[in-house]
């Protein structure tokens, strides 16, 4: 029979080594798996390289994990936040390296890995900073970057529901990064609120087929209110 | 009933200070965007724009994080913290909406399928060139975000900035000397104090705020302004 | 207010010129808009490029419009089945245009087309014939051929149900080519069983999204039996 | 209680004909397939091996028209025409399966998450090239289906096939003469013969069809064959 169901989070993240790529799922707070995250904080693997949206909000989940000097590399889209103080003063002190990547080739990089894409030609960025040593390529008279695939070791998602398969539905707009990262790493380790009987899953509507996920852990449904851009 | 622009104007419009205000400048742009309409808003005063869009139009907003269709801001005490717009505020969602995954989203994005996109600027050129992601001071952090999946994606890209920085120079400029976040995209400015179009390098005045003269504007904006015709 | 419901698959497919590239979803019967493509047939345009997996079963739908010389040129990755005798004979007596692209290129292509990818690297197909002339390369020690989009002018899909803007689900195995396909195209249109009000559909469960269809038309529900293949 | 090899050998053996029939290949393939696999199976012959899997293991059948978890044909008489596995069967879904789109299914196949395919041959050489969608033959229809991008993209690809040709000539080549699907990407060859693994230019027979020896079959094929230890 197969079971991915790990007891705890400890469990599910206990053979991290110190050096892996992580893919950390969430926009902000929502979808995030904060839970994972301090498991990771607790497990103790060092000179990580984290990738995602984010470089972490106030003093918890990622960004506790950076205080904790644990991050060595840091690729995300948006590091600058209200709250990202822990990135920032790291980040100004040369203490963690950053890869900026603008959200979508963020994304379509991840894709990438998941899907067994070599590279591909991205018209984002082109004639930019970010583009800067990068090849470039005029196909149909528009300009294109050469991006490559963001392969990892581990990918930590959050999802609403599962099954002992594997299979995940998401809530709302805490999908967002979630279904491309479980495709893109050797080990997919998932949070749910809720595991349901294998079936109970509209086949219809599953979001991540069970083919992704490596360990599903149960965690409680705790509300976390989530700051807010100063518009 | 749909409102005229100089009804909306007369209605918002303070007497005493020759520029619109930061509602006002998000309700001159609503008022543009047609029916059937599918638009992204960037973080900060774009956000704006979704408090004033017609009501009489269907009008579709798509956010990064995987929304078609989002609705206004949830009233306070009723925030669902799993539905969020690209600022991280919590939202409502139409009825017709629908949610996807981010590679989904910026597909839809990068492709082509988003009329208008309304972003926030520290420059534009008058080739379309936007610099909106740093000032390229040291020891700040940088952020990107969608911005450059957008200007590379939309088929419109409407900037809403004031017209000028706090000391006084033109934010719409020869060439842009803040890092560039595309290049010739920028087809709409919206600013405190007009509405100007780009194209073929030209900056074509589309209104002004009243009581500004033609003459004034131009004084204040440091490339070369053609009327509109009509 | 927005309304995509056209009253039929004559009105639907009336602008169609000579010479237009059309997605055409469904794998073998399944999904296949078949009464679009009927009214394609009515409808007279000529010199088409059709994109689908399949190239026709028996005398109806692909095989009647390709019966009737209709299509310059074929791309699919399957053009030979049991019957498949219209395309047989038109290809063999050199009156169609083929081709062959392998099925995940085909999908993958046409994703592309739709999500803005100027090419990509894929290593379907490296070291064959089908590669020949094309532009490969060597990434972290696999091998890779230059892909590019495939654009269309329209895309005829099948779908289960929608709504007045657009949305769109799917059914079972009926799903395959029809949601990449309509994002590809510059004009889709979609049959659906059931049109439902804005709102009625899950928008957790939406399989393509409002923006992607241009067209709606209702038909009847009719059932095909197909042509499975001989094992 | 799951069937020892010996067991299924002698139980669908029968004992005149040195050769394996083709539900017996299938099973003797299925035989090898691990709890918690991810298989896709070919058009053709392949399909036989669903009919074939162990019992008491959960096999997850991949379909690449968009299904992971397909289950058995569809009774005579209840067949859904949108549920069809590749060869267009009507086939039912196991509890736990999910639905997706092409672009979906053909990443999962070309990202590596499909453990083993299966899949039929023309040819098959020893470095383990595969050539299975074109005799070359002029006026001939040429078809691929997916079997380029499971040549790339499956983990294992278990190739099933008779061993000879109708004219007798062996099938396991020095070279290919028919056009390739895939370089060196068959691991594992289940014939009506034998099965006989490959790797790094070597053919190791893993089991031989019973009565028939060694030398016999080493006689039957084209390149060297090595034993397995033990």
């Amino acid at each position: 029979m197969i079971n991915k169901i790990v007891a705890s989070t400890t469990e599910a993240l206990a053979d991290v080594p110190d050096g892996a790529t992580i893919l950390i799922g969430g926009f902000g707070g929502a979808g995030q798996p904060i839970e994972l995250v301090e498991a990771l904080i607790e497990q103790g693997a060092r000179d990580l390289t984290l990738v995602s949206n984010n470089a972490g909000n106030g003093d918890t989940g990622i960004a506790a994990l950076i205080a904790a000097k644990r991050v060595r590399k840091m690729m995300c889209s948006f590091p600058r936040q209200p709250d990202s103080w822990h990135f920032d003063r790291l980040y100004r002190a040369g203490e963690i390296e950053l890869e900026l990547v603008p959200q979508g080739n963020l994304a379509e990089r991840i894709r990438a890995a998941g899907a067994g894409i070599g590279a591909f030609f991205t018209p984002t960025a082109y004639g930019t900073e970010i583009a800067q040593g990068k090849e470039t390529r005029e196909i149909n008279g528009r300009h294109y970057v050469l991006e490559y695939p963001i392969h990892a070791d581990y990918a930590l998602i959050k999802a609403e529901k599962g099954d002992r398969w594997g299979n995940l539905v998401y809530r709302r707009s805490a999908r967002n990064f979630n279904p491309v990262m479980a495709t893109a790493a050797r080990i997919t380790v998932a949070t749910v609120h809720e595991i349901v009987e294998l079936g109970e899953l509209d086949p219809e509507t599953v979001v991540t087929p069970s083919v992704y996920v490596k360990r599903l852990v149960k965690i409680p449904k705790v509300v976390r209110p989530i700051t807010a851009l100063k518009v | 009933m749909e409102q005229t622009k100089t009804q909306l104007r007369e209605a918002v419009m303070p007497a005493a200070e020759l520029k619109w205000t930061r509602a006002q400048m998000a309700a001159r742009l609503a008022s543009d965007v047609q029916e059937g309409t599918i638009m992204n808003l960037g973080v900060g005063l774009p956000t704006l724009v979704g408090n004033h869009l017609p009501k009489d139009r269907e009008i579709l907003i798509q956010v990064e994080n995987g929304i078609l269709g989002a609705g206004p801001n949830a009233p306070k005490g009723e925030e669902d913290w799993d539905l969020v717009n690209a600022g991280k505020q919590a939202i409502q969602l139409l009825p017709g909406a629908s949610l996807f995954h981010h590679a989904d989203s910026f597909a839809m994005m990068r492709g082509g399928h988003v009329d208008i996109c309304v972003i926030g600027a520290y420059q534009v050129a008058l080739n379309g060139d936007l610099a909106n992601w740093s000032t390229g001071e040291p020891g700040a952090i940088p952020a990107i975000g969608g911005a450059m999946d957008l200007a590379a994606g939309a088929k419109e890209l409407w900037v809403l900035m004031e017209h000028s920085t706090k000391s006084g120079e033109s934010k719409l400029v020869e060439r842009c000397s803040y890092p560039l976040t595309g290049l010739a995209c920028v087809t709409r400015i919206y600013s405190d104090l007009a509405v100007i179009a780009l194209k073929d390098g030209r900056a074509t005045v589309l209104d002004i705020v009243p009581g500004m003269s033609f003459a004034e504007l131009q004084k204040r904006t440091a490339v070369p302004l053609a009327q509109a015709d009509g």
